[in-house]
This record gives C-alpha cells, structure tokens and sequence, in this order.
C-alpha cells in the first residue's frame, strides 16, 4: 500500500487536462465540487482494502495524477453499491465516476488485461457483445484465457454443484436479434470517441 | 400650455462594475440623440457627491424637469437620486431609473451585447419618464408602541432595548415560558459561562419591565394596517391555568397522573400534562398541555387531580382561547430556530441506538438541573469512556441542508470540552473543515486542542455496532486512511433549520425567505434586520443560523430600527397608489373584491369606485382588471408601462 | 444558432420577489443571455393582458412574466390574481397564433437568483429554435391563410 | 394486473428458482408478467466499467421495446437490472448530453424511447400494487420463521421512490404480513461484494460473512434476499466462508418470492426450493 505522499509531486508528470476527461463521463459533472469530507469513504466497505480511499482518488483526478490513478487498485475494487453517491453531501456520483475511471483505464491501455479484474469486465463486455446476454460458461472460459488458465482450475469443483443445481446453462441462450446489439455496440464506439 | 420637456441622462460607470462590460460614453452618446434630451453624460460614480452634485447643477442650470439614471437596480439607489432631485426643486417622480447593472453589465458575457443593451434600457427609460407626473409623498403617524414575536434571546433582547426606551411593547412567544433555545444549553462558546446564569437574569427582567407587556403560550394570527400602524391579531391559547391566582407551588406538577416527553429536556426526561417547561420559567406558572391531560382527552373518567390540589384555584378547564388585538408601529420578529431530525438520515444510528444522542440531548445530559444532574453516562448508566461528535449531521449536505450551521463547530468544540471534564473519555470529533470564525473562537480551538480531544478530519460517515460496541466509520482524510473509531457514546451536531412554522409565521408578517426557509433580509449587507414589508424587522436565527453574540446583537439592532421609527413619530407613505378616472369607471365594480386591503370602495350617489388612499399599497391588481380603463396606478400607469414595453424593444 | 438570429424577450417582474430574484442573478455574477429586457412593475398582479400583447405587436419574440411564490405575495394575493389571468393570456396568445414556448409565466422569488437565469437561458434558447415572431399582424394573415387552405 | 417483465439474464440461467417461483407467486397473486420480446443483457457492472454508455444503452434498448408494445412500467426481479434499467432513464431524464447519446444510437437500429418508462422491482410490485392485506389474505399457512430480510444495494440506492437508501423496510412488512417474525438487521442494505466475489474473492467473502453473520447473531433461521447476484454471493459461497473465517454457517439463503410462495400454501417443488447449496429442510418445516 503506497499511502506516503512526502515526497515532491512532480509538476511535470501531471496532466491538468484529467479532470475535464473524467468531468465529461456521463456522471462525473460535479467532481469540482468535492470538498473532501470523505463521507464516500467511510461508507465505502471496500476503502480498508483499496490503495488510495474514494475521496483520494477524487483529489488525484482533480489534482491530475492521471497516470497514478488509472494505474491504481482502489478502482477495481469498487463494487458499484453506490453508497457513496447516496451519501455524497455534494451530489457527486462517485459510483459512477469509478466505471468511468475502469473504462479509461481499459481503453487507454493503464492496465493488463492478465489482472484478473480488468480482464474479467472485459470479458463480461465480450460476451455480452456476442450474445447479447450473460452466458457465465462462456465468461469463465473467456476470463481463463486471458489470464491465466491454471487460476480456474479451483473453480471446477463450485462449477460442477452449479451445473448439478442447474444454475449453469451449456450452450448461450442469446439474443435473437445479435446483429442489432453488434450495431449497438458500434454506434455506442463512435459515440464514445472523444 | 403644456411644459417643454428637458430631460437629463446620466450613465454610471460605477468604477468598472458598469464600465467594463458597458460602453457607458457610447450609452451616453446614444442618450443625448434621444427625444427631448437636453444633456446626456457619462460619469465614475453617480452615487458619489460630486456625481450628485452634477445632476443637481444640470437640473438648475439646464432647467432640467425630467432626470434618467442609468447605474445600478432601483432597489439600491432609487431613492438616494430621487432625494438629489428633490434638493434641486424638482418633483422626486420626475425622475427614472435604468438598471444597467445587476440587469446588464453584471450578468453579460459579451460587452457589445451589453452596450446595446444597456442602451435599450435606457432609451425605454427616457420615453417612460416623459409621462411621469409629479407625486406627493405622504406622512402618517407612527404607533409608538412595539410587537416582538419570538421570546428567545433575541427577541428578549429587543424588548428589553424597546422597553429601556420607554416605549410600551408586547413580548408573544408560543410556549408556556421565555428563554428559547438558549435555556437549554449549559454552557456557552468560547467563555464557559453558564447559559442559565446569564439568560435569566435577562428573563426576570423582561417579567419584571412595566413597559413590557408579556404573552405567552400566545401566537400572532394576523397582522393587518401597515408600517407605522399596524393592527394585530394574537391568540393567547387557552393556558388552563388562571396566571392572576396561580402562586407557581407547583403541587399540580406533582400530583399530575399524566407523562410526557419532555420537549425542554429533548425527550430525555418527562414532564407531566399540566407543567412549567424548566425550573427557571418566566413565567413560572404552568400550563396544560390539553392535548395530552386526561380531563380533556377522556370522555369518561376525566381527571380533576391538579383542580383538586390547587389552593387557590387557580386550575380553570373552561377557559378558552382568547383573541386579543395591539396596535402598534413596528414589529420584530424574533421566532428563531429548529432542529434538524438526524433520524432522517438511518446511516447515523439516531433512534436505532440508545447511545447515539444530538448535541441539544447532550447539553441536557451535562447540564446540572438536567435530567441525570449532570452526570453524562450512556443509556444503560455506564459512564462513556470514548465518545465520538460528528459535526454537519444535516448541514453543508445536498441531501438535507446544502447551508453550513454555522454554530456546530464551535459548539462541538464546547461539548468535547464539557465531555472531557465530566467524564475524562476519549473524545473524537469528527469534522470537515473547522470554522472558528468570532472573536475569541480560534483561541477556544486551541484550549481544546491542548486539551487532548481528538480531532478526526472526516465526515463521520455512518454509526453501526460490532460486537456490541458502537462503531463510527469515516475517514481520517488528513492520513488518507479508512478508520473504525469505537465509542461509547456518540453525539450527533444537527443543522439549525427553519422552524416548521416558518412559512405560516412568513405569511402572516409579509416575510420573504431566502432557498435555505429561512427568512429574508431586505439587503445581505445594508439592511440585515429590515424585510420587504415596511416597519417588519426580524432578528436571531429567524433570519439564518447565529451564535449568542450575534443574536442578542441583532435583537438589539432590530430594538433600534423599530424605535428610530417610533421616536420619528411619522412615516413616509408611497404616493405610488391606485388612482381612479370618475369619468370612465363604468361602476361595475369588479375591483372591489379584488384588493386584498379592501382600499376599494363604492360611491353610491356618484356611481362610481374610489379609491382609499391610506390603505391602497399600489400593487395594481385592481388596475390590471379594469375594463373600462378607469383605474390606473400612479407611477405604473399603463402608458407608462406600454411606452418603456415598446421602447425597449426598439433597440 | 440559427442564422444570427438573437430573439427580443421581455421580462416583466414584480417588485419583491422576480425584479429582486433578477438582481440576486447579478449581484452572484451568474451569466445569461443579453436578449431579456427587464420591466419592473410593483405585482404581477398589475400585469395586464395587453402588456403582453404590446410586447408581441411591437416586436418581442418572447414573453416572460414573474412574480411571487404562491403564498409569499408582498401584497398577500396578487399573484394569485396572476395565476387566474394568465390562463386567459394563454388563450389570447393562442388565439393569435403565437407558439406556447414564446410565453412564458412563473414564480422566481428574491432568493433564486440562480433560477431566474436558467429561466432566461432555457427561454431564450427556446424562442431562438422557434424563430423570429413575425408580428401579430402577419402571424394573423399566416393563420387566416390556414383557415383558407382548409 | 399485467406488466411487463424482465427477467434479466440471471433468472434464464443461474436463478431459474427466482424465475419458477416468481412465476408461481405471481400467478397465485393475479399477477401478470408478461415477457419483454428478444430483452438483452441491462449492462450491469460488467459492461459499465467498460463503457458507462454501452451499458445505458442497452438498458435503453430493454425499456424502448417495452415502450414500442404500449407498457408504461416493466417489473424487473434482480436488484442489478433495477438499478441499471433505472440509471438509463435517469440519464435520460436529467442528462441532455446523454440523452442524446442513447437517441443517437437507438435511432441507428431504427428504436425509439421517449424515456418515461417506469421501472419496478417485483417487491414494489407486491407490497405496493397488490397490497400487503391482500396477500396477507391469502395465507394459507403462516410462516413462523425468524427471517432476516437482506436488501443489498440497488433496491433503494442510489435512490429512488420505492426503497430508502439506508434503511429499506418493505421486505419486512412483507414477511410480517404472511406471518414471519422479522429480525432487526442492520446489515440489510450493505453490499455482498457483487462481481467482486470473481475479481476480489476476499473482500467480497468478508462482506459476506458480516452479513451472515449479523443475521445469526440476531436469531435469525433464514436470509431472505430480492437479488439473484446475492443469493449466489451468500448462499454459493458459505462454505468458503466457513473455511475463511472458521465459523459454521448453516443460513439457508431464500428469494423472497419462495418464502412468500410457503406462506401461500405454493409446495417446495413449484417454488424451486433445494435448489440452493445450503440445505433448507430443517427451516422450512416450520
């Protein structure tokens, strides 16, 4: 856990423009207005475990620590419960600021897609652009080859009670219409060039 | 013959506050090839002496009879230019105002959009004076008597400064007894004093003044009339209790069969159904609460228990509620505050955990005469050995109010102090930013920090339990590092907010409220204790959230503003009144239902409406809804209004 | 912005609370558009119906009338009497085939400075997609041509 | 009352119980559900943190063919569709920006959303439309259990006008209605750890232990939950939570709709009960 700060922030190696970027996210209209009281972190379940808190993440992006922040743990280990948002006394949507700050961290290449986390989202987001729903089979197979196959072998035995219970399907029950979510998905890609 | 008209303009830079955004030469410029401008000139400050001074030379030089300024809104200066014509000899309604500041330069982006528009204002401006009439304001007398509405600090305060005048005043307050939220307080930021010690005095010697007239357990149910005469409709509720015999034994308190929360002791404590709020009470003689005594709320059976005990008789079931009219010049509305209810708000574990009070609990708590004697301990009696303040529960939050108390830091401060020295605990306050902003308060900061109180910068986020212990969750902001602070006790510093009557009360008096609920003043800076209804003063936490200090200050403040119209002896009435044209009314009388101050009446011989000029205000109502043209408001004429309607849009 | 087209709006606001909430917007130094022209009356109730009409006939493309919070009138009721009037300026309006969006009435009170200027932005924006007004008179021949059409 | 329905990936797969006996709850109740035509993936956490905008998207999609078929209101059963069905109408209520990103993108597969649609969690659904004395009406075998009701997050966050934020209660004036002795429980809005219990095995698996946790110290015999990612989380995985935290959880983790479903006399089979991995026998032979 990096928390010591002491040391000389280099001006040179910040990027003022990071704020504007994530300002411009669906959600992340308010962050100016943060005025650092920390309510999302103490609300958040997970902030023990992160490496900068929620609010920290906040005075980075402000700050322009773009490389630190995309490059951080703490994003990944948000699990969208939107405390934070509920409770921010200044109406900033931390929740949604977080999906913001994985999808940039994701497109603009900050982290590997052999993390597990990054490459499970990405995963999710493959299958679903292929079927058009969730199929868990198809993520798991997805999440192990990008990562790395031998992690899933623990896995088999939960796998197995679950396709015992019938809570595993084999094949994808997808969307009929999958030429309508791939146009979707396009359409949603030229939309997001910014 | 008709007079040639001459008019003066005149555009204020107001140093660069116009002049940046506002071509003001060019507006002036603009001006002087305006019909029947004589002169036009551009200059620094109008307001000043010297810029005065140029318009009162030009009036008598140029034989103006008609002035346009062009400067800032006519809620500012209108009357200070009006006066500067009336000292040159010309008729103060001969003159017009163009509001090129807050309505123009302030709000433009781009200074040539400004510039035009700057110059549509005045040209309107222009056109509308060309019909402007000279008006003569009136003088009516002024009431020297005085209402103050709210018995807390500031409004004993202001009576006791109206009182010392020699001025009679009447003192409403709602509750069976004066003090407000002052008296349940133990101790006062930044000296420690006692609050009891230094607000009773001031108590007794409001019971005491002859010139003060006390009611409470009494609310103001109507005000009509205006500034200098206003007429006033209080309800004294039926008190149950005669005053004039009651001795204050308080045997009836005694014997009294019926339980209540105590409001005074913020439910800590009970009170029984027929009761005086607290020990120091003035007046010190109870009353019922009908709404919880068993002789009202039974059918059967009903109680006579206190009528039983009382030996003078004083106990009266029959008494009713009683209207009772004052008439008097001005009035101070002094009705303070509320507190915000952090139940609202779950994640902070009020009202779903014994040992998670507000700050007003724990004041009853410290307090000697409180409901404990003063010992602070938890719900179960152990005495806290760690207690957490969270500061801005309800306050600086979108969620609830956006506004910050103002009070609470240095109050929390006070109460972590208090908490130290009652109980030794840990003490942990939480806090977002540390406002010590009075005299004496950085300096009271300090004592406490060298006291060992802990200061957590963080808002604390939520109360929970774990294993069996109360938790706060929060982050210490300053370490960057998530914290669970175990404590045994946790005090919640709620907002002040308005009282849940403030729009009634608002109504009733004419008061405008700002977006916060709380009531407005007629100018954040200049005219802090006026409102926009003429002769209605407000004072204390009404107006928006105050320490001690500041209110007695504005309690004395509002004292002086309600006298220095009484020692007057008159005031000024507006001439901008509804008129009437005999000639066209048609008598059908369609506006006498429509004015609010009945100011309308029916001239039965000639046929036609008329018009009371003592009780019309000039809002106009009556003349927008009159068919045959007839009525029209002086100063807001129709042709005036039209002319400056077509004239603006000729730019 | 269509071709350059800047719309004329008139604001009339009452005294206390709208003229009041006007100059809040200034003294907080938000921005807004130059296209509103303020004029002060004591009430909206003093408001008539052919204030509006004027505005309309001698050029305005939009209309703004403001007054009090219901309940909070500096003259107890006169926004009230607003309130019952304006149903009948809308009908008016209609009649001469002027577009809702070019009228506007609401309440703004001393303290929504920052209300007042959203309004004004939202109308200006609004006027400026339906256009110049052409004037009562031709909008009245546009109309009767429609009737004709028919 | 007919509404539409989607049921979210989940119930087609690893929450058919949620599926049957929402289906047979519902059918007892006169309650209609009708299934949204060709419904896709609502984004959930999943495709947001890709694309925050892929996710509003497709939620968009859900809600225009509701829209094209003349439904006002379509019923959700998971917690995590609630929340991202009804993020996409508030975006495109509240933000123009976005609004004009999901038009745009609809409009290019030829869809349309005015985005009025209301969405509904199929709790809201009973306890507000069909009305808690109704059901309590229909009881036929009271359920004498102690439940703790678990609400987890987007039931009422970030908020909306059904649920509270902090502290939901329309689960357990449910349960109360058909019979159940319902716990205090604080823990009833925190979070199970979602996906995380994928990418951040240990924080989710603490998470849940605290929930479990709290509702055994409270007495309670079962957690009833509204969400299918919950179930999985607390129900799936307590054995791994037993052997983390040393501790002998045996909390049958219940849908809602099957502890209302007992309570109307539904069998285990039609309700899907057993379908879970802790076993359920000892409890719901009450």
């Amino acid at each position: 856990m990096s928390t010591s700060t002491l040391e000389l922030l280099p001006e040179e190696g910040l990027e003022p423009g990071f704020a504007a970027q994530v300002a411009s996210y669906p959600g992340g209209e308010k962050i100016r207005r943060c005025i650092q009281c920390g309510t999302c972190s103490g609300s958040c379940q997970m902030s023990a475990d992160m490496d900068y808190t929620p609010r920290r993440i906040l005075a980075m992006v402000r700050a322009g620590m773009k490389k630190e922040v995309l490059s951080s743990q703490a994003i990944w280990y948000c699990a969208a419960c939107y405390y934070c948002t509920a409770r921010c006394p200044m109406g900033i949507k931390l929740t949604e600021v977080m999906f913001a700050l994985k999808s940039l961290a994701l497109k603009e290449g900050y982290v590997s897609l052999k993390q597990h986390s990054p490459a499970f989202y990405k995963s999710f987001y493959e299958v679903v652009e292929r079927y058009g729903r969730m199929h868990e089979a198809s993520l798991i197979i997805g999440l192990a080859l990008k990562t790395n196959p031998l992690d899933f072998v623990g896995l088999a035995p939960f796998g197995l009670n679950m396709f015992r219970k019938g809570k595993i399907e084999i094949l994808p029950h997808g969307v009929k219409n999958r030429q309508e979510i791939k146009a979707l998905v396009q359409q949603v890609q030229r939309l997001e060039v910014r | 013959m008709l007079e040639e008209i001459r008019i003066g303009v005149y555009v204020c830079h107001c140093g660069s506050n116009i002049a940046d955004k506002v071509d003001c030469p060019a507006v002036a410029a603009y001006a002087s090839q305006l019909p029947h401008v004589v002169v036009a000139r551009d200059y620094q400050y109008m307001c000043s002496d010297p810029g005065q001074e140029l318009i009162r030379q030009d009036i008598k030089e140029l034989k103006l009879n008609r002035v346009v300024v062009a400067s800032c809104s006519p809620r500012m200066h209108e009357p200070t230019f009006r006066k500067v014509c009336e000292s040159a000899g010309l008729n103060g309604y001969l003159y017009e105002m163009a509001n090129i500041r807050e309505h123009c330069s302030w709000v433009t982006e781009d200074p040539q959009q400004a510039t035009e528009k700057a110059k549509a204002l005045v040209r309107a401006a222009v056109a509308r004076v060309v019909h402007h009439e000279p008006l003569f304001e009136r003088w009516a007398p002024v009431n020297p008597n005085i209402l103050v509405v709210g018995g807390g600090i500031a409004g004993i305060e202001a009576a006791l400064k109206v009182a010392a005048a020699g001025n009679k005043v009447w003192l409403v307050e709602k509750s069976p007894s004066i003090g407000g939220n002052m008296a349940r307080l133990d101790k006062t930021f930044p000296t420690l004093d006692c609050s009891a010690c230094i607000l009773t005095p001031k108590m007794v010697s409001v019971a005491q003044d002859e010139n003060i007239t006390l009611l409470t357990y009494a609310e103001v149910e109507q005000v009509e009339g205006y500034v200098g005469n206003f007429r006033v409709t209080i309800r004294k509720k039926a008190r149950s209790v005669d005053l004039n015999k009651c001795t204050g034994c308080g045997r009836c308190q005694e014997k009294c069969p019926v339980e209540v929360p105590s409001e005074f002791e913020a439910g800590l404590a009970m009170r029984k159904a027929i009761y005086t709020p607290f020990p120091q009470a003035v007046p010190n003689k109870p009353a019922i609460d009908r709404e919880h005594c068993r002789h009202f709320t039974r059918t059967k059976g009903k109680c006579r228990v206190c009528f039983n005990v009382c030996q003078v008789g004083a106990i009266d079931y029959d008494q009713e509620d009683e209207l009772v009219t004052y008439e008097c010049g001005a009035i101070i509305v002094a009705t303070g505050y509320g507190l915000f209810d952090p139940s609202v708000g779950p994640q902070w574990g009020y009202g779903r955990y014994d040992d998670v009070i507000t700050a007003i609990q724990f004041e009853r708590l410290v307090n000697a005469s409180g409901p404990t004697k003063g010992k602070v301990v938890c719900k179960d009696g152990r005495v806290p050995e760690r207690i957490a303040i969270l500061h801005c529960i309800g306050s600086r939050d979108e969620n609830y109010h956006p506004y910050c108390s103002r009070i609470c830091c240095m109050a929390s401060l006070k109460l972590a102090h208090l908490a130290r020295e009652k109980t030794g605990a840990e003490v942990y306050n939480f806090y977002i930013d540390l406002r010590a902003f009075g005299k004496g308060y950085e300096e009271f900061y300090n004592r406490i920090l060298e006291e060992g109180v802990n200061f957590i910068r963080g808002k604390g986020a939520e109360v929970t339990q774990k294993d069996g212990r109360l938790v706060v969750r929060g982050e210490d902001t300053l370490l960057g590092r998530y914290r669970e602070v175990p404590v045994d006790l946790v005090i919640l510093n709620t907002a002040l907010e308005p009282q849940p009557d403030a729009t009634k009360v608002a109504q009733i008096f004419g008061i405008q409220r700002s977006a916060d609920g709380f009531f407005l003043e007629s100018h954040p800076k200049l005219e802090p204790l006026k409102t926009a209804t003429d002769g209605v003063f407000i004072a204390g936490c009404c107006q928006g959230p105050k320490d001690i200090p500041d209110s007695v200050a504005q309690g004395a403040g509002a004292a002086a503003e309600a006298l220095s119209l009484a020692t007057a002896g008159k005031v000024k009435i507006s001439p901008v009144v509804a008129s009437i044209d005999p000639d066209l009314c048609s008598g059908c009388r369609m506006c006498l239902p429509l004015c609010p101050y009945g100011a309308i009446s029916f001239n039965e011989e000639k046929k036609v409406a008329e018009v009371n000029e003592t009780l019309c205000k000039g809002c106009g109502t009556c003349a927008a809804s009159c068919g045959s043209g007839a009525l029209n408001v002086r100063h807001f004429t129709r042709n005036q209004i039209l002319t400056q309607i077509e004239e603006v849009l000729a730019v | 912005m269509t071709n350059g087209f800047e719309p004329k709006i008139v604001g009339i606001l009452c005294n206390w609370c709208s003229y009041a909430g006007a100059d809040l917007a200034g003294i907080s130094r938000l921005k807004y558009p130059a296209n509103i022209r303020i004029i002060r009356v004591m009430c909206s109730g003093r408001v008539e119906p052919s204030f509006v009409l004027k505005a309309f006939q001698k050029g305005a493309d939009g209309v703004l009338v403001s007054g009090c919070h219901p309940g909070d009138c500096h003259y107890m009721e006169g926004n009230y009497k607003m309130a019952r009037r304006n149903v009948f300026i809308e009908e008016l309006l209609a009649s001469f085939g002027i577009e809702k969006g070019r009228y506007r009435q609401t309440w703004i009170s001393a303290s929504e400075g920052e209300i007042f200027a959203q309004v004004v932005r939202e109308m200006v924006e609004e006027v400026r997609k339906l256009g110049p007004f052409p004037g009562l008179g031709a909008r009245l021949k546009e109309l009767a041509a429609a009737e004709g059409g028919k | 009352m007919r509404y539409a329905y989607f049921p979210g990936c989940s119930n087609h797969a690893s929450s058919k119980d949620y599926e049957q006996s929402t289906q047979a709850v519902a059918r007892v109740l006169g309650v209609e559900l009708a299934e949204l035509p060709d419904w896709n993936c609502c984004g959930t956490t999943g495709v947001t943190s890709v694309s925050p905008l892929l996710s509003a998207v497709l939620s968009a999609r859900n809600l225009a063919i509701a829209e094209a078929q003349g439904w006002e209101e379509v019923v959700v059963t998971c917690n995590s569709c609630f929340g991202m069905l009804r993020r996409a109408g508030d975006y495109h209520r509240q933000d123009p920006a976005m609004r004009e990103k999901i038009d745009a993108a609809l409009a290019g597969v030829g869809k349309k959303w005015q985005g009025q649609t209301r969405v509904r969690h199929l709790l809201d659904i009973l306890v507000n439309d069909v009305g808690l004395e109704t059901i309590a009406g229909k009881v036929k075998r009271p359920l004498r259990l102690k439940i703790a009701p678990y609400y987890g997050c987007l039931l009422g966050r970030p908020r909306n006008e059904f649920e509270d934020s902090e502290y939901p209660e329309s689960m357990d004036q449910l349960l109360s209605a058909v019979g159940a002795e319902v716990v205090p429980y604080d823990h009833k809005a925190k979070c199970c750890g979602g996906a995380l219990m994928t990418t951040k095995e240990e924080v989710a698996l603490r998470l849940c232990y605290e929930i479990i946790g709290e509702a055994q110290d409270r007495g309670a015999q079962v957690i009833a939950v509204t969400c299918p990612m919950c179930q999985l989380n607390l129900d799936g995985y307590q054995n791994k939570i037993n052997a983390r935290f040393g501790t002998n959880f045996k909390m049958p983790v219940l849908y809602f709709t099957q502890l209302v479903g007992l309570a109307l006399g539904l069998r285990e089979r039609q309700l899907a009960i057993g379908k879970g991995f802790v076993p359920v026998k000892q409890v719901i032979n009450f």
